[in-house]
Formats: structure tokens, sequence, C-alpha cells
């Protein structure tokens, strides 16, 4: 992989336009516009149920937007397959692990390198050093699963099936990484070998990140997107947003009075 | 001393290899309690088994009588009323049917009647699909078809989730009426402030346990607290770098 | 066998060999109904043959057992036995006899379709070792097994009730005899009847889509054709169809003196239903198995309209002849359950088990030097059975009476098949000429045709 | 398959010993048939049981591949044997005329008919997968069914080209009549078994096979790494369509005729029946259950039990194996033997009888266990934003 | 024209039939997702029961009760005695009930034989009256009469499950089983409850088919078949899609069986691929 070129520079690694997305009387995504620089790392904040999934659901192409337009990395892919998508180089976890629960770790890392290499119907075992399987075994020493590398995924502990969730989202080698909540569950320690991890990846990878996990999305963002009710309220630094009153009162509720007590 | 509403002792689940609540202790009394913790800490497993939605092995007391291993409508009908994450009302029924399906005869306790008196919007749209209704009047439809079970024990999982401040300001509003009516509250919450507006009792689960039991004011000044178990802050922290 | 024996049987292969002999040793063999009912009947063909040397002939019986032909089925192996029971016991010994060799009789069922009437035939010949085989019951599965019996040259085939034209017809096997006649023998005198005395003219057709309705189809036009008739409209219904209520609603209001119906059992009582229920008025003619005892004895609004229905068949309940009288009447003190007459499927396999009998006789016995002799003396065997002498022809096939019928109310108003006309020595073409034109094809959907 | 055996350290000899001996028995089996019956006898144990345990265990073989690798019960399959069949008759049989004017027959050798046939039914696979792999669950189990039974009325009705209810006759395989040499066509049968066995164990280890399981498991999560599934699942009805006609072919050389009896509902239910009372989670189960099957289908009508014959209710009798084997056994005869294996395994850590070649065999995923899996994310499952979508 | 007309009729009317067979099908599947295999075995069983009944009474009405109440208790020691015990395991249930299916259909084989039995319908509508659009002017009476029990049956199931409060709880429990027990219902007594009435109605239609048409061996799987492309084609577990895959089905076969007889039966399934194709959930069923 090589870092990003001049021009590939100016154009945005996403670049959503007046993104909308409804389901029957629910509108989910409001109007959703917002620009990620390529290498950025940005942090989407929100209540639950603020669309923060759905956002990510529609990147990702699991359902196509009610309005507006996508485009990663200057092509439109507001209407492309989920799977052409990867290929373009965008990867993403789950909140609830999405995984392969009757595969070992191994099989599960490189089928995440073999579905943007090719050569994906294949009749033949794997090679020893089938690109895929080499990175598949680098993956699994970056997210500290190297010593459960052949044990099957259904017996891994909950941290590190989230582990392997990252794992195989970097698998792909991603242009654009999108991670959803990649904290939940976690454990203190298993939290601080998440924000390693984060902060290691090669800066030619851009991030999103959702996260409730305000330690983590603060380690790792550069600029953090808060939503409410399917749209944007604010966008800005790390350091604004945390001073931003309307932020604390969305995000803490501190808007409904006096406490108790 | 009165035995308390709800008494759960050493409540543990598992699914397969993994061990989802690891034995909590809790109890709540008249006392609304806030139960409030990360995502997957185990909040609605709880609830769950409290109902006798999953298995669980331990104790649940509800007012001295033992839930656990009892079939979920058995426990409904002890006085367990559930008002659920994400509402799940039932799209084929309409507000009316909801409410006219869990009514209980006579005119003690929560009837149809009192229920349009507290949520006039109800009344209004009582002919209407529950999936038509906004999320704060399916929210309510929740509470409502929980009370008309007429139950001593409410359990609520997250009901501010996706509500405008408006309406979650209604709610709260609502919560403290019922609990004045003496019906024991159990709510799990990630939003701190509605909480800490709604109960003087709080506890924190991390991970399948009951990790603190405190005070709505105390939490409320304790910063790092908050930041160590919910990973939010209600103030200013000091500016964590971003890596660059 | 148990369930457990099957299982260590899985697990382990090699058992397989021991438990095999375990399993050929626990089939179905039927000992005859017993002394009293075998009593009866005149032990006459067994002193002929007491040269038999004292080994074993064994029969293979195969019939349906399954699905809407198992009624029948039970009631073919009725005929098997009672014709067992009648030629072959002694009065010293239990079982069936010829001479000192006894005969035992292996049966097993079928589905009506050329797949299983072949696993289980081979079952038979290859398992159960059975010498001569006596089946099967219908026409598809027939012509299944004349392609099985050419490849076992040194085992006997004997037809049971199926009666496809082509077994014997084309490309005959052998080794296959059918002491039956076929579905279009069953026609004979019909076609004449129906034009010549009830001055049918247009006539049109419904028939299930398969090879015995186009071989009675076939053999009712040979007939009717060449008397100048005409079949205006075909209707081959789909096997499986239960509502006839479409087939109904196709055939022309006016311009059709009468309708051959080709269907059997269920269907039949469908379609009469359905026909009668739609208003229909014209008259009908049967096939063989169509306006039989069930048809019959199945109250509906159909039943006014079958009086005057016109049929053929070999056999018919109220022939009152001496021979068919005797022959009814150990039918019903051998088997007190049976049906009310014997059908047409116990005659067929009653009058193959004679020919097989007679045969056996003829050779006292000997099957060895691959049945060789057996074969020979069977093509040659005539006798004279329940309802008229029956010979082959030189393709093993069964010249022999017909009769035609017509369904009239009786006294007790009960409707009956009461006989009009016998024909004997029904060749397989019918009387035709070997050069006709009718038998240029086989019978299928399209042939023959006089629209 | 393995020269290790030769060279065998006590390991290897356990790993291999017991499917060496497995493999033998089937070797050897044929052969020692005459030493124990007569000539007869011996030729239907090896064709009519030896023989056609294999071509029924082919074709339920396809059915448990696609449900343990694939997770789709497919009851379509015993449709594609019968399909290959027909097409094996149709390139096979000489050129002539039907009755209703058609033409039909190219006359060609029984090889190349058998190659044509193959890859027919590899391509009326995925068809069938093209229309069939949208659904999912107990819908897909109900589709295949009537995609089966759909086949077997166009086959049943045909007469110009398929020769309707009766079918075709006088087709000969490449050992001849089977009943002439019982024994080469029963190595023929045992051949192509053991090549689809062992073809398929190895697929699965292959970046394809991987997919699939992929995909068994979690279609949405392979859609998003980058695979397009509905080809992915098209591709494995290929291939299952491949081992089905594998049966086809050899069942329409065994029985020398193809009629639709082959493909009829009580068929496809007998392959289904197969496949479970073998074990669905166990490639080998297919010969399992087919050699059950078959020995319960020839013989039940001479089984008594408590006192009551099954002479005439041998039906009953299936019926009741079947419901039994679904409730006590899920994991069907193999799966009884192997955890039965496993125990004594554990009891005794020495090598016990040789209770069977299955405990070597590697279960798969099993379609009637996901119904009682956890959750993916046992803890507070419900994903809040997605609620909208089931909403 | 009349043709035509009469053939759309001859299809209406056997939709009737099959409607009144596949919403008890429906019914089982829409809340208890269970794939009931066993259902064309219940729809004989139905039929003999009515059979016999109305051979001893002479009264078809009292047929048809029995047949619905026989079947009913059936379906309930079915459910108690084996599927309750694999709830949620819809493959094994399924499994289960093909095993049962074969059973069924042996044990009634031995006892009423390969008999073709007929129920001879009720004396008012015995015969046929005059309609001026079909052919031959005259039409069967009972066959209208189908569609008069099929059109009170589904208003029946219609009130049943829009006017009572059952009829809530199992419209509750067919959108979310688990918060419905939640809300203190029995969940398990509803499903019995309806397993018993699909079981029941199974039986019931038994009985209208063997006056329709007639009953013999072999019906079993005729009627799962045709239960299972109206539900396929209707929409699994809506009893609007049942009536609707049966108006589909009943005039595809009568249509196709008076211009292409030949292949009539294929047609049905055609149309079932086709429909699927386009909506894999059927047409009036919700995605699974």
């Amino acid at each position: 992989m090589t870092v990003g070129s001049a021009s590939e520079a100016l154009v945005p690694a996403l670049q959503l336009q007046g993104v909308g997305r409804r389901f029957g009387a629910l509108q989910a995504l409001r109007d959703v516009t917002m620009a990620v620089a390529p290498g950025e790392r940005r942090a989407i904040l929100g209540p639950n149920g603020a669309g923060k999934t759905t956002l990510f659901n529609v990147v990702a192409g699991d359902f196509p937007p009610t309005s507006g337009t996508i485009h990663l990395y200057g092509t439109e892919v507001t209407h492309l397959q989920p799977h052409l998508r990867t290929r373009l180089g965008l990867t993403r976890t789950y909140q609830n692990s999405q995984l392969f629960m009757g595969l070992t770790v191994a099989d599960s890392l490189y089928l995440a390198g073999r579905g943007v290499r090719g050569g994906r119907f294949s009749m033949l075992r794997p090679r020893a050093a089938d690109p895929a399987l080499v990175r598949g075994r680098e993956i699994a020493e970056t997210v500290h699963l190297g010593e459960v590398y052949d044990r099957s995924v259904g017996s891994l502990s909950h941290g590190q099936q989230r582990q392997l969730e990252v794992g195989m989202a970097l698998a792909g080698n991603p242009r654009l990484l999108m991670l959803d909540e990649p904290a939940a569950g976690l454990s203190r320690g298993e939290r601080t070998l998440l924000i390693d991890l984060l902060r290691s990846l090669p800066r030619d990878v851009t991030v999103i990140l959702v996260e409730h996990d305000m330690d983590v999305a603060l380690a790792a963002a550069d600029r953090v997107t808060v939503m409410q009710e399917g749209a944007i309220v604010v966008e800005g630094s790390p350091d604004e947003i945390q001073a931003n009153t309307t932020v604390q009162d969305i995000y803490l509720g501190h808007h409904v009075g006096t406490h108790h007590g | 001393m009165a035995e308390p509403v709800l008494a759960i002792a050493d409540l543990n689940v598992r699914y397969g290899q993994s061990h989802i609540l690891q034995g909590v202790n809790l109890e709540v009394g008249t006392e609304p309690l806030s139960l409030i913790g990360r995502n997957g800490m185990g909040k609605t497993t709880l609830c769950n088994a409290i109902t006798g939605l999953v298995a669980s092995t331990g104790s649940v007391k509800l007012a001295g009588v033992e839930l656990v291993g009892r079939k979920p409508h058995e426990i409904a009908r002890a006085g367990v009323g559930y008002v659920p994450q994400g509402r799940r009302v039932f799209a084929s029924l309409s507000v009316e049917e909801h409410l006219r399906m869990v009514a209980k005869r006579g005119s003690d306790g929560w009837t149809i009647k009192r229920i349009y008196e507290l949520f006039p919007s109800l009344a209004a749209r009582k002919k209407h699909g529950a999936t038509q209704l906004s999320g704060g009047e399916q929210q309510m439809l929740a509470i409502a078809r929980a009370l008309l079970l007429r139950p001593h024990l409410l359990v609520m999982d997250e009901p501010s989730e996706g509500l405008a401040p408006i309406v979650v300001e209604n709610l709260i509003e609502t919560l403290r009426n019922v609990a004045k009516e003496g019906v024991g509250l159990l709510l799990v919450e990630q939003n701190l402030g509605v909480a800490t507006s709604v109960s003087g009792r709080i506890a924190i689960m991390v991970t399948g346990l009951i990790a603190v039991e405190t005070t709505s004011a105390e939490l409320l000044a304790d910063e790092a607290s908050q930041r160590r178990f919910l990973g939010v802050s209600s103030a200013r922290t000091e500016a964590v770098p971003a890596s660059s | 066998m148990t369930f457990t024996t099957t299982k260590k049987l899985v697990i382990l292969s090699a058992a397989a060999a021991i438990l095999a002999a375990a399993c050929s040793s626990g089939n179905a063999t039927t000992a005859p109904a017993g002394s009293a009912a075998a009593g009866t009947a005149a032990p006459a063909e067994s002193a002929a043959a007491a040269s038999c040397s004292g080994h074993t002939i064994s029969l293979g019986g195969l019939a349906t057992l399954e699905g809407p032909f198992a009624v029948p089925g039970q009631d073919s192996f009725r005929g098997i036995e009672q014709a067992l029971n009648t030629f072959a016991t002694r009065a010293d010994k239990k079982g069936w006899w010829l001479g000192d060799c006894e005969i035992t009789l292996t049966k097993e069922g079928s589905d009506a379709t050329p797949a299983v009437a072949l696993e289980k035939a081979k079952k038979l010949i290859e398992q159960d070792n059975v010498d001569i085989l006596i089946g099967p019951l219908s026409g598809d599965e027939g012509l299944a097994i004349k392609d099985y019996a050419k490849t076992v040259p040194d085992k006997t085939f004997v037809n049971g009730s199926s009666a496809a034209q082509d077994t014997t017809f084309r490309d005959p096997a052998p080794n296959f005899f059918r002491f039956s006649t076929d579905g279009a023998q069953w026609q004979a005198g019909l076609g004449s009847y129906a034009y010549k005395t009830k001055n049918y003219h247009n006539v049109v057709t419904v028939a299930e889509d398969y090879s015995f309705p186009y071989t009675q189809v076939g053999g009712f036009m040979y007939e009717f054709c060449a008397a100048g008739g005409h079949v205006i409209q075909k209707n081959w219904v789909p096997l499986g169809t239960k509502d006839y209520s479409s087939v109904v609603s196709n055939i022309p209001t006016s311009g059709v003196d009468a309708i051959y119906v080709a269907l059997g059992g269920s269907d039949a009582i469908n379609f009469f239903t359905q026909y009668a229920q739609a208003g229909g008025k014209a008259k009908f003619i049967g096939g063989s198995i169509t306006v039989d005892q069930t048809v019959l004895g199945t109250t509906g609004a159909f039943q006014d309209q079958l009086v005057g229905t016109i049929t053929a068949s070999p056999t018919s309940d109220t022939a009152n002849e001496p021979a068919w009288n005797e022959y009814v009447k150990a039918y019903h003190e051998q088997f007190p359950d049976g049906l009310p007459y014997p059908g047409l499927f116990a005659l067929s396999y009653y009058n193959e088990t004679v020919g097989v009998l007679k045969g056996l006789a003829a050779v006292n016995g000997d099957l060895s030097n691959g049945q060789q002799a057996f074969m020979q003396a069977l093509a040659k065997v005539a006798f004279d059975g329940p309802t008229g002498h029956i010979a082959l022809d030189q393709n093993r096939q069964a010249i022999g009476p017909n009769y035609v019928s017509e369904i009239q109310k009786g006294a007790d108003g009960k409707l009956a098949a009461v006989v009009i006309s016998k024909a004997d020595n029904v060749n397989q073409t019918l009387g035709l000429p070997a050069d006709s034109p009718y038998l240029a094809q086989p019978v299928s959907r399209d042939f023959p045709s006089c629209p | 398959m393995s020269g290790t055996a030769a060279a065998a350290g006590g390991k290897a000899a356990r790993r291999w010993g017991l499917p060496l001996a497995g493999i033998a028995l089937l070797i050897l089996y044929p052969l020692v048939l005459p030493l124990l019956f007569n000539a007869n006898q011996a030729r239907y144990w090896t064709l009519s049981i030896g023989s056609q345990s294999l071509i029924l265990g082919i074709v339920a073989l396809s059915l448990i591949f696609m449900s343990g690798y694939g997770g789709m019960v497919s009851l379509a399959q015993a449709a594609l044997a019968g399909f290959a069949a027909y097409m094996v008759a149709l390139m096979n049989l000489l050129p002539s005329t039907t009755a209703t004017g058609g033409t039909i027959g190219l006359g060609l050798p029984s090889i190349p008919s058998a190659v044509i046939a193959l890859v027919l039914a590899t391509l009326a696979g995925a068809l069938v997968g093209a229309i069939a792999s949208r659904s999912s669950g107990i819908y897909f189990l109900m589709l295949t069914l009537a995609i089966a039974v759909g086949f077997f009325y166009v086959v049943l009705q045909n007469y110009q080209f398929l020769g309707g209810h009766i079918g075709f006759a006088g087709i000969v395989g490449p050992t001849g009549q089977p009943r002439q040499n019982p024994i080469a066509f029963y190595y023929l049968c045992l051949v192509v078994a053991g090549l689809a066995y062992v073809g398929l164990r190895y697929l699965v280890r292959t970046q394809l096979g991987l997919t699939f399981q992929g995909i068994r498991d979690n279609p949405r999560r392979m859609r998003a790494l980058g695979y397009r599934v509905s080809l992915h699942r098209v591709a494995i009805f290929a291939i299952g369509g491949f081992v089905a006609g594998l049966s086809g072919v050899l069942g329409v050389w065994y029985r020398g005729n193809i009629s639709p009896g082959v493909v009829d509902l009580s068929r496809t239910i007998d392959v289904l029946i197969i496949a479970v009372v073998g074990g669905l989670g166990y490639p080998i189960g297919a010969f399992v259950g087919a050699v059950a099957f078959l020995i319960l289908d020839i013989f039940a009508s001479s089984v008594t039990l408590f006192g009551f014959s099954f002479d005439e209710r041998f039906n009953t009798l299936i019926g009741l194996a079947f419901v039994v084997i679904v409730i006590v056994a899920p994991h069907g005869l193999t799966g009884l033997v192997d955890r039965g294996w496993r125990a004594a395994r554990r009891r005794f850590s020495s090598v016990g009888a040789p209770v069977a070649a299955a405990a070597a065999d590697v279960p798969v995923e099993n379609p009637m266990d996901a119904i009682a899996a956890p959750p993916i994310d046992p803890i507070d499952q419900r994903d809040p934003d997605s609620m909208g979508i089931s909403r | 024209m009349t043709d035509f007309l009469t053939v759309c009729l001859n299809g209406v009317t056997l939709a009737a039939l099959y409607f009144i067979v596949a919403s008890g099908f429906t019914l089982i599947f829409g809340l208890l997702r269970t794939t009931n295999m066993a259902h064309g075995s219940l729809y004989v069983l139905g039929a003999y029961v009515g059979v016999s009944v109305v051979t001893i009474t002479g009264s078809w009405w009292i047929g048809l009760l029995a047949g619905f109440v026989a079947v009913a208790l059936i379906g309930i020691a079915i459910h108690l005695g084996l599927l309750s015990w694999m709830a949620g395991q819809d493959l094994r249930q399924a499994l289960v009930t093909i095993g049962l299916s074969i059973i069924i259909a042996d044990l009634l084989l031995a006892h009423y034989g390969g008999i073709t039995y007929q129920i001879p319908p009720p004396d008012f509508v015995a015969g046929s009256i005059s309609l001026p659009f079909v052919v031959g002017g005259q039409y069967s009476a009972y066959r209208l009469f189908m569609i008069v029990i099929a059109a009170a049956l589904g208003g029946a199931l219609w009130l049943i499950l829009n006017r009572t409060r059952v009829g809530m709880y199992i419209r509750a429990g067919i959108d979310d089983r688990d918060m419905l027990s939640a809300l203190g219902v029995n969940v398990s007594r509803v499903f019995l409850f309806v397993f018993a009435l699909g079981a029941g109605l199974a039986g019931l239609s038994g009985v209208v088919g063997a006056t329709a048409l007639s009953i013999s061996p072999g019906e079993d799987g005729r009627y799962l078949l045709s239960s299972l492309v109206v539900v396929i084609v209707g929409g699994m577990g809506s009893l609007g899609g049942a009536a609707i895959g049966a108006l589909i089905i009943g005039l595809a076969e009568q249509i196709g069986l008076f211009y292409a007889p030949t292949y009539s039966i294929f047609i049905t399934f055609v149309i079932m691929a086709a429909v699927l194709a386009v909506r894999p959930q059927g047409i009036m069923g919700r995605p699974a």
C-alpha cells in the first residue's frame, strides 16, 4: 500500500452529500453532509438511536440511502453493491460482532484478506506463501490473536471476538476503515490495547469511528462529529466538542432539569 | 422491615461459553433505582433474566417470591411489568388493542381510562397502528402496556433512547409519577441525566457485575467515576492529545 | 430384524454378511391359508407330476401394495394363492406341492412405478432366488420388467395383470410369458357394439395420460374407427389430476353421442361426479377398470347416469358360467375377507399361476439347464380358465375370451354389469390383419386416430 | 489417500488405522460375498445393497455438503440426479423417433454421455441456485421441494423428449450390464463415491470451500469483505448439482432405465431421510444413512417387533424409525456413533473396538443445531440503530 | 367466452378448497414457525373421519364438525407430545412431521384400505344450478357452496384474529412472542390453540374436499404440496396471502388443464418459481 498521492489528497476519502434514509415512518438519517479527508481519524458521537449505525450501513451499502449521494475517494458509490465498495477499499466492523462462528481465526482472517484479492473461486488449497494468508498471520499478531490463531471463533472470549472483528476489517487493506463501537464490552486493559492499535494504524488509512467511550474516541480522533435524531448537530476538534454545551446536553442529558439527591 | 420489592442475589447467566452475568446482587425498594453502564455490560441481559426471557441461576425475589425458573408469563402475572429496550410494540396491533389485550378487569389500579388520562396523545391515536406512532408515543404505549398489568415492579430498559429532549422530559415526569403510585422501578439507562433525574440511587454495571452503588448526587460530582464506568464525562476533562 | 441390528450393520459393514443370512431366512414366505381352505379344492394336478424330484420350486409374486392400486394388489396375491390352493396341494402334507417338490411363494409390493417394480423384481430374483416371477400389476411396470427379463435369460417371468400392448407385441422377451390378455384385447367387441348397436357415431375420450389407457383407447378405436365411427376429441388427463371440472368444460355440449372414459377408481368417481354436477347428459362408454365395483358401489348423483354405460373386460361378475361360478365359490371360501367378486386383477394373476403350474407339471418340475425345457413347455400351455379357453401365441401372449357388458339397474335398485356378449379366442390384433394401418404404430396419444 | 500408513508410527496408525480399515472393508466386500452366499445373492448384495448404497450415498452427500458447508438444506438434489440420468439416456440411446414425433437419442458412447450429462447437471444446479438462493431457511427447503416436484411433472408428462411415464430403457454403462459384471460395477461406484467424498473433503479446505463456510456462517459479513455472495451460492449449487449428477449417472447405469419414479416426491424425501438418518453434520453419514435406509426399506416387511409383524405395515416402521432418530439422535447414526466413540476414547485411552470409520470423520455444521445456537453477540444483543429496519 | 368463464369459475371454486386447506397450514406457520409437513395427512385423516361419521349419522354437518374436532385433538396430541419439545427448531419439526405423515398414511391405509370414498354433499347443494354464462348452462351447486364455506371460514378466521383477545395474542405473538410472554400471556397455550385450530382446519378441509372430489390413499402428498405452493406464492403466515395464493394456483391449474392439459401441473410450479424469484417471501409475506 502506498501513501495517498497528492491528487488523491485533494479528494475527500468519504464525501456524503445530503444523505437521508427513511424506514417507513422513521427518518433514521436526515440530510447528512460530511467530508472526511484522507488519513483523517474521525469520531462520530451521539446517543443511542442517533443514526450512527444507520449511517455506517448506508455508507457500507447494506441498504441504499433514500436521498443524497456518497463518494468514496471521488468515486460515486451511492448505489454500488457492498462487495464492490469493499474492493474499492472500504471496510467496516460491526457493533454486534459479525463473525464466522464455525471457522477458525486463521480462516476468518484469510477470508477477510481474500475478499479483495481475487481468486475467490479458486478450488485450490491456499499456499503457505499466499499473500492473504501471510497478511492474516500478521494481522493476528497485530490484534493480539496470535496465540489463538488456530482456535475456532466460537470458542473465543468476547474481547477476543471484538479484536477479531477489527482484525478482519484490517485484513482487507482498507483505505477507509469504519469501526462501529469497537470498544463495546471490552475490559479496561483490552481498551488500552485497542487505543494503541488505532494509533498504530498507518496514516494513509482513513478511520471513522463510532464510539461511546469518550476515552477511546478522543484518544483516537482528529475530528468529532456529533449526531442526534439522524442529523449532524455539530462537528469540530475534540477540544471544541468537549467544550460545546449543546453536546454535553445531548450526550449527557443535562438539560433535563434538576437532580435528585 | 418489609421485603424489598425486588431482591436479586448471585444471579448468573451464561450463553454457551460466555458468562454474561457473573453473580449480580441488587435490591430495589420503594425508591426507584437506576442501573447504568456502557454498552455490552449485561444490562439488558439482567432485564431479560428478571423477566424470565433468558435462563438464569441464582435468586430473583419479587416481594419475597422466587422468580428464577418460572416462565415469563408467570413472572409477569406475579407483578413484573417490562418496558423493553426499543419499545417492541406489536406492529400488527393498534394502540387500543395493545391496551385491551393486557387490561385486567375491575376498576382498581391502572385501567385503560387512567392510561388515556395519563397519556392523552395515546387516546387521540387509539385506532392507529402502533408503528405509526412517534418514538415518544411508542415509548408511552410500552409503558402503558406494562402498567396495565398492575405491576409491583416496573423494569425499564433504556426508555429515553432515541427520544427528543422535550419528550424525555415528559418521560421523566411520568416515571416520577409512576414511582409515587408505589410501583417499584428499576430503570436501566445510558443517559446519566435521565437516570439521575428519576432516581436518587444509582447502580453501575461493569462486565456482568454491579461494580458500584451510589447516589445520584455523588456520581454527578465524581467525574472520574463517570469516565471510568460510563466512558463519558459531564464536564470538560483534561485534553487527551489526539495522536498525530 | 430390530433397529439395533440395523445400527450395528451400519456401523460395521463387515457384519452385513452375517446379517444377510438372518435376513434372507426371514423373508415373507407364505404358506397356504391352511388345510381347511385348501381341502375344498380338488388336488387334481399334483398327482400328475408325482415324479418331481423333491427340490423346492420358488415362486415370486410381485404386485402393487401402495397407493391407489393397493386393494387390487392384495386381490392379486389372492389370485396366486387361489391357483396354488386349487392345483398344488397334497392331502398328506401342508403347504403347496408339485409331486414331491414343495412350492414356496415370496411376495413383494411395489408402488406402481416402474422404478420400484424393477428394484423389487431384482430383489426377488437375486436376493430371494426365486425361479419364476409372477407379476407385475400395472402397464409401465410390465414394460420395465420385460426389459429386465432380457438380462436374466435363465429365469422365467410370467406377467401379473399388467396390460400394456408392447410388453409382448413389439420386441418381446423370450422368457416373458403372459397368460392374461392386454388392454387392447380387453376392449374386444366394444367398438363394434358401440357403433352398430348403440349407434354412437361421435365419441369423445377422457383417459389418463400413460401407456395402459393408450392401449385401452386404442383397442376401442381399432373396432370403432373401422366400423366408421369418429373420435372427435381426445382428453389426456395428467396423472394425479383430481379436479376434472375443466376437463368436463372442455367436452362439447352437442354433437357428442357418448364419452369414452378410461379412468380407474377414485378418478372415475371424481369424473362422473363432476360431470353429473355440471349437468352433463351424454352416455358413457367405460374402459375395463372404469365401472367396477368401487364405482358402482359409490353413491352419488352420477349413479342414474351410469345406467346404459357399456364396457368391455376379460371378466364379468355376472357371467353365470359353471367354471366361473366354481371359481367364485372357491374364492369366497378361501378368502372370507376378500372382495365381493374376484376382480380383474385376481383373475389375471390366477390364470398366470395356473399357466405356470401346467407348465411345471409338463416337465415334472424340472427347472434345470436354465429352465429351457420348462419355458418350451410353458409356451405350449393351453387350458380352460374360469372365463374360457386360454392359449399363447408366438409372442407368448394370451389369446383368450372377452366380455361386453352393460350397466343395468337390478331389481334391488343396485347397479350391476350385465353381460351382453362374449368373444372367445381374442388375439392381440383383435382380428386385424398384421399389416393393418391401425397396427402400424404403437398406440399413443395421437394414434390411432379417426376424427 | 496416504502412503503414511506404510511408514506409520503409532500415532499415524491411530489416525489412519480406522479409515484404512474401512477402505479395505469396502474393497473386500464384494469379494467376500460369494463365500457367504450363492451367486445370485452375492450379486444382489453387491449391486442392490452395495452399489445402490453408494449411489444413494452420493446424492445424500451432495445434500449434506450443501447443508453443512453452504447452510442450505436442498430438496432438489434427487431431481438434479434424475436430470443427469435423463441426460445420459438422451446422449447414450441410439437416435429414434418417439411415438409423438420427437427425435431423441444421440447415440454417444457411455463415457462422453456421462461427461455431457455432468456438465449439464452442474449447469442445472447453478440454475436452481440462481432461483432458490435468494430465499433461506424453511422457505428454501420448500422452494427446492417445489422445484423438484415441478421437474417430476415435466418428465412425467413429456413424451416428446423425456419418455413420459415410461421413461427410457436400454442404457448401458462402461462396465456393461451391472448384472453381468457386478463386481466391476461395484468398484466403479466405489471409486466415484470415494472421489466425490475425498473431493468434497478437499474442497472445503480450499479458498472456495472456506468462502462457502463463511457464507454459511455470516453472509452479511462476507458481502462486507468483498465477496459476491449470490454468485458463490450459485457455485455451491453447481457443485451440489455436479455431485448429485454423479449419483444420477451411476443410477441410470445401475438400473439400465430411467423413469419419473426416480425423481418423484417420495424419492426426494428418501434422500432427505438418508441424510438425516446418517447425520446431516457428517459427510460419511450420507453413506451410513444410505446403507441403513436400504436395509430397512428392503427388509422392513420381515421385521417383527414386540410380537407385531410389520409385514404389511413396513411404512409405519420406516416412519417410526425416522421419527425416533430425529428425536433422539439429531446428528443421525453417525453422530450417535461419533459421540459414543469419543466417550469411549475418553474412558479408555487405548484404541477400543473398531467401531466406525465415522469416528474419523469431521463433523460439519449441522443445520439442526443452528436453532439452538446462542445469538451472535450474547451481551445486549439488540442493535439500537438497526431498530428502524426491523420495525 | 363461456369456456373461459367456466374455467375461471372452476378455478375459483378449486381455489376455495385450496384456501380452506392452506389456511390451517399458514396459520400454524405464521405463529409457530412450524412447517407442518403432516398437514396433508391430517387432511386425509379428517376426510376419513368425515366418511365414517357421515355414514353413521347421515348428516354432512356432523361429519364436518367431527372432522374438525377429531383432527384438532390429534393436533393437540402431536403438539404436546412432539413438537412443543423442539420449539424453535424448525428443520427438526419439519422432519418429525414428515415421519408422522408416513406413519399416518400407512395406518390409514391399513384401516380404510385403498378404496375410494366419497362423502355425499348435503341435500340443498346436491345437484346443479343453472348459471347462464357457463358451458351447458348448469353448474355444480356444491362447488359454488365451497366458495361460501371458504368465505365464511376466511371471515371467521378474520374475526378471531381481529376481534377477539386470543386473536390479539396471536397477532402479537407473530410480531414478538417473547414480549408477549413478558406481558403475562401464556404463549405456549396460545401456540397449542393455534396448532389445534390449524390441524382442525386441515381435518375440516378434508371433509369439504372429500365431498367435492373424493378421498383415497395418496391424497395426503397432493394436498400437502398444494398447501405448500399456495402459501409459498401467497406468503407464509398470511391469511390474505393464502387467499391470493389459492386463487392464483386454482386458476392456473384449471386454465392450464383446459388449454394445455399436458403441462397444467408444471405451469403451477413455474408460477411459483417466478413469484419467488421476484419476491422470495411471497406476495403478501413479510421478509424472513
